[in-house]
């Protein structure tokens, strides 16, 4: 078992941060040292991830639809989306002239960087966190909630009715899909007793909480799927682009690489939403456990705890992708019915059950 | 400069905006020019001419032979059913009795493409809706049927398989079994069908209660086929005007009495098995002798008036010749469905939402160079 | 010049510039977004001074609610992309003077408070300690303003609603009522038709 | 009873939703169910079916030979004016002299395959062919001529 921690994720970190501390006396500069490595090891997973998740949602929607998918560039299709991403970069980024070039080249840059921001307190293995905020779970809602503005930005700024209708629609979705949002997440807070990430993982090493909580953390897992498939735009909640009637919403103008950035967001906030879900419903990197069968743990312990969270934030990606490839889009005013109708007084009811669950310890 | 000024909002505060002719939903070019207050429609005008090839003016300088090929183009998801008015209209001029092989085949050519045409309509009403996936769905089993198509007729869209007096040539050796197979087939996935877009909960909301017809309403537009039968109007040529021996062959013409995108919906959903059931009766028994009958070389129609109506995928398609007994027609005209059902569409969207008129248009199941000619 | 002080140059330079931007700019989308920038600069302030959760609650609050519905507000304004006009003189320098008035002021009360630190161990800033303290009556609890601040956000949504009331309703097709039971209604002129036909 | 009504609503919804996520489910799981046909790699044993309307050719036999009189039905039934056939007189071993094809000139960018002059043809001398990769870079190589160089009719083709 310690021979496969010591390789993980979470042991280099630690040698690493032994290593600068030993070598730089000034703990100012080690921090900075760190936050840069932090930063660039952060951009060198987003891009092979990005490209991964567009090659994994092709082929997942091909065999869905009983095709074969990208097959022609690489083997089976691997570098197709790098020859995509070749070709947004050398394609010329038009911005229309009747736009306010301001705000049209910069709606694209909050909208990656306030997801690339979301991507700081989640935790990929035990300690190996690029930072641990006491307010983890709130600090993603937050950053998330920016996201909006750039949507906004976008479409106000491109000078086009279409993308106009698209970021009034998405303004209107977020805005109250992050109610649902939020209190599914707080269910689990009620339930840990802290905002922390990684107290969070640690409150589901004797289970997780979809396990530990049954009925109403179930209920809220779905709630937070459901939700969060909404707040991130996509489909059967992709109102704000929905390509049958607004063409391409909000995004109708841009292209070359200020689209690819629209494009990196999306995958970005798909892989956040998946982890923050693993994270809190399905123990992040904890192994599953199965009460005292000891030699089944054991071998679940042999895996490493980053491919734990890998895995189940890969499961539920491929769930959000099967959404995606399944169902009819909703319908503006029907998806703000199902939200003030359903998911939220739902998930108000169940806030308080899953207070009453921490309060009296019904919980496993 | 002004983002937001006049040139984008009216006086009123209304927001236009164009919808195609280049638009992911609109099938074709089709031009809708949308007056908006905040998502809800408040006027729909579609603008035509963007595909208009003259087919009607084309075919008054062909020969009787030559001009049917040209209807093929026109709703080219019901190609032969075309072909097949015009052959109907140019034999009753020229009063031929159609062989009974030549009827049989004919019927079942038709329906086959009733099924194929119904099928590709079902996958786009689902991409309209946003659900991409049905569309592969139906394309697996149009394929199928267009296999059978391109065996017998050569060709798998434009068939040009209807001459006057019969069938351009016999039914290949390979037709019948081909037939049964991919019945069986398609017989099986009608539950995949309702599995994955009828009976899903979105799809209904997004299409009960929207786009609403009334049955005065249909008519006096002049609508047919499924969107007329969708409100309740009884107007199935194959029932009302048997041709080709359809008066032989059982099946029920479906009414839906709802009147809206998901009566139509389910009116073409059954028809797909009606003509299932049709194709089933006849394909055991498509009777022996000739294919096509006995024309002369070149074809004179009696001087007078000439029209005929079929039920294509769409609705009624009259064909209309006026023959001053020359080799070729003096005037011809197409009724075509399309047309017709589409002048109901602003009828229908009117206050409704924009999401909604994406479904109205799926539903009406337009095709634009029906419309345009 | 250590870290900490270049950064807290710089979000003070943020927070400083996107409000005088905010003021300055002639285009109103403009002005909200220079106003987020302020508001996120404010949000580092917190972050800077290790007060994680207020710095959270102000992204949430302030950016993602506030200036979503002055957004939103733009959205609806008539006109909201033309150039608004230059101000009068009269009223820019007034506007000025206020503005310095108010500055001075507060420079004034802060050189002349003494800051006493209330002697009591920090709180450490955990979810359950704040929730606590939101909700403690006692001497150092945050129940009053905690209710003030919503009173604060009910009042700006229902400000938001009164916004958004149209004095003039659109008028609405009423989807008729779909009869359970309609008659088929025959088509009469096909009949006609049938007898006409050559 | 409203809140039977509410929960019945929700309940039903996601039993829809999960037929359908069965089914994507399912097909994700059967790979063998995949319907793609991958065209230009199975070009080798692709079989277009024998009636298939690709294009009009003129078949010849070993001694060049077709069967082609110059009768110029085709012509007359072609919709589009799609055949040109320009006819020489040919001089006949026995001194008459007789109608024969010099060129017959197929224009494909203009054919739309209908069929009606291989129906016209009383000398069975055109077929449609299986061909159906007809792209090419200059619209000139559409214009192709059917009878090959030197190529004369059929003994008793009348």
């Amino acid at each position: 078992m310690s021979l496969f921690l010591e390789i993980s994720f979470s042991a280099m970190a630690n040698g690493l941060h032994n290593w600068l501390a030993g070598s730089i006396s000034n703990a100012t500069l080690v921090s900075v040292t760190e936050m840069a490595i932090a930063g660039v090891s952060l951009l060198l997973f987003l891009v092979p991830l990005c490209f991964f998740l567009g090659y994994m949602e092709r082929k997942v929607a091909a065999f869905m639809q009983i095709r074969l998918g990208p097959n022609r560039v690489g083997p089976k299709g691997t570098l197709q989306i790098v020859a995509d991403t070749v070709k947004l970069l050398f394609k010329e980024g038009l911005t229309p002239n009747a736009s306010d070039k301001f705000l049209f080249n910069l709606a694209p840059i909050i909208v990656v960087v306030t997801s690339m921001l979301a991507m700081a307190p989640i935790a990929f293995a035990k300690n190996f966190q690029i930072w641990d905020i006491n307010i983890g779970v709130l600090y993603v809602s937050a950053i998330s909630s920016l996201a909006v503005i750039g949507i906004l930005m976008a479409g106000w700024s491109s000078y086009n009715k279409y993308s106009l209708l698209g970021a009034m629609r998405s303004g209107a979705q977020i805005v109250s899909y992050e109610l649902s949002v939020g209190l599914s997440l707080i269910s689990i807070v009620i339930l840990t007793g802290s905002l922390r990430m990684s107290d969070i993982v640690a409150s589901q090493a004797d289970g997780w909480w979809i396990i530990k909580g049954h009925i109403p953390v179930i209920i809220s897992f779905v709630i937070f799927l459901i939700a969060s498939t909404a707040e991130i735009n996509r489909a059967p909640f992709d109102l704000a682009e929905a390509e049958q009637e607004l063409t391409a919403g909000f995004h109708t103008e841009y292209s070359g690489m200020k689209f690819a950035m629209f494009l990196l967001a999306e995958y970005i906030n798909l892989f956040i939403v998946s982890a923050i879900a693993a994270t809190l419903f399905l123990g992040g990197w904890m192994p599953f456990h199965l009460g005292n069968w000891s030699f089944f743990n054991n071998v679940m312990d042999y895996i490493p705890g980053s491919l734990w969270f890998m895995g189940k934030t890969f499961l539920i990606i491929f769930i959000i992708m099967q959404f995606r490839w399944t169902f009819p889009r909703l319908r503006v005013d029907q998806l703000l019915t199902l939200e003030w109708k359903y998911l939220l007084p739902i998930s108000m009811v169940n806030v308080i059950i899953v207070t009453m669950m921490a309060i009296f310890g019904w919980h496993l | 400069m002004s983002l937001l000024g006049e040139d984008i909002m009216t006086e009123e505060g209304e927001f236009v905006i164009n919808i195609g002719p280049q638009h992911p939903s609109t099938h074709g070019v089709l031009h809708l020019k949308v007056w908006l207050d905040g998502e809800m429609i408040k006027k729909v005008q579609p603008h035509l001419g963007y595909i208009h090839r003259s087919i009607e003016k084309m075919s008054e300088s062909l020969s009787y032979r030559n001009f049917i090929y040209a209807t093929s183009r026109m709703d080219y998801l019901s190609a032969h059913i075309n072909n097949q008015a015009c052959a109907l209209c140019v034999e009753k001029g020229l009063q031929v009795e159609v062989p009974p092989r030549a009827q049989i085949i004919r019927i079942l050519m038709a329906e086959l493409t009733r099924l194929s045409s119904h099928q590709l309509w079902w996958g786009c009403t689902g991409l309209d809706l946003g659900a991409v996936t049905p569309f592969f769905y139906a394309f697996r089993e149009r394929e199928a049927v267009l296999a059978i198509m391109e065996e017998s007729c050569g060709a798998r869209l434009t068939q040009n398989y209807c001459v006057p007096g019969g069938v351009m040539y016999d039914i290949h050796p390979n037709f019948q079994n081909r037939v049964k197979d991919v019945i069986k087939q398609i017989k099986s996935k009608f539950q995949e069908y309702d599995d994955i877009l009828s009976g899903n909960v979105i799809f209904e909301q997004r299409t009960k209660g929207v786009g609403y017809l009334s049955p005065e309403d249909a008519v006096s537009f002049g609508c047919t086929g499924p969107t007329a039968r969708g409100s309740g109007v009884s107007c199935d040529v194959r029932k009302w005007f048997p041709y080709d021996g359809y008066e032989k062959v059982q099946f029920k013409e479906i009414l839906e009495t709802g009147g809206d995108c998901y009566a139509r919906y389910m009116v073409r959903m059954a028809e797909m098995k009606q003509s299932v059931y049709i194709i089933e009766q006849l394909i055991d028994h498509i009777p022996e002798g000739d294919f096509q009958a006995k024309t002369k070389a070149v074809i004179k129609l009696p001087k007078g008036e000439f029209y005929q109506r079929v039920e294509t995928a769409r609705g009624e398609l009259g064909v209309y010749i006026v023959s001053d007994g020359a080799a070729s027609p003096y005037r011809i005209k197409y009724r075509s469905p399309n047309f017709s059902n589409l002048s109901a569409l602003g009828h229908m969207a009117t206050g409704s939402k924009i999401g909604d008129l994406v479904a109205i248009m799926a539903t009406i199941d337009l095709v634009i160079p029906d419309v345009d000619r | 010049m250590d870290a900490r002080t270049i950064i807290f140059y710089l979000l003070a330079a943020t927070v400083i510039g996107g409000g005088l931007m905010a003021v300055t700019s002639r285009k109103i989308f403009r002005s909200a977004v220079f106003l987020l920038f302020s508001l996120i600069g404010i949000a580092g302030f917190y972050f800077f001074l290790d007060q994680e959760f207020i710095a959270a609650v102000q992204v949430v609050v302030y950016v993602g609610g506030i200036v979503v519905l002055i957004l939103f507000s733009i959205f609806l304004t008539h006109g909201s992309g033309e150039d608004m006009k230059k101000p009068a003189l009269g009223r820019a320098v007034f506007s000025a003077l206020a503005a310095a008035i108010g500055c001075v002021l507060t420079m004034y009360l802060i050189s002349e408070h003494t800051f006493q630190g209330s002697g009591k161990p920090a709180l450490e800033p955990s979810a359950g300690n704040i929730g606590a303290q939101m909700l403690s009556v006692t001497e150092y609890g945050f129940i009053l303003p905690f209710e003030v601040v919503s009173m604060l956000l009910l009042a700006a949504m229902i400000g938001c609603i009164v916004i958004a009331i149209k004095v003039k309703v659109p008028e609405q097709k009423v989807m008729p009522k779909i009869k359970e039971e309609t008659e088929p209604v025959e088509l009469e002129v096909v009949e006609e038709l049938k007898t006409e036909e050559v | 009873m409203f809140l039977k009504e509410y929960f019945g609503t929700i309940f039903r919804s996601v039993r829809s939703l999960l037929k359908g996520m069965k089914l994507t489910g399912y097909y994700f799981t059967h790979p063998k169910e995949i319907h793609t046909e991958e065209y230009p790699d199975n070009r080798a044993t692709l079989q277009m079916f024998d009636r298939f309307k690709g294009e009009v050719v003129m078949p010849h036999d070993d001694n060049n030979e077709h069967r082609c009189t110059g009768c110029q039905a085709c012509e007359i039934a072609c919709p589009n004016g799609t055949i040109k056939i320009i006819t020489k007189q040919e001089l006949q071993p026995d001194g008459k002299k007789k109608k024969a094809i010099d060129t017959f000139v197929y224009h494909l960018e203009l054919c739309t395959m209908c069929n009606l002059c291989v129906v016209a043809c009383p000398s069975d001398a055109i077929v449609m062919a299986q061909t159906f990769e007809h792209s090419v870079y200059d619209k000139k190589q559409l214009k192709k001529v059917l009878n090959k160089p030197g190529s004369k009719i059929m003994e008793g083709v009348e």
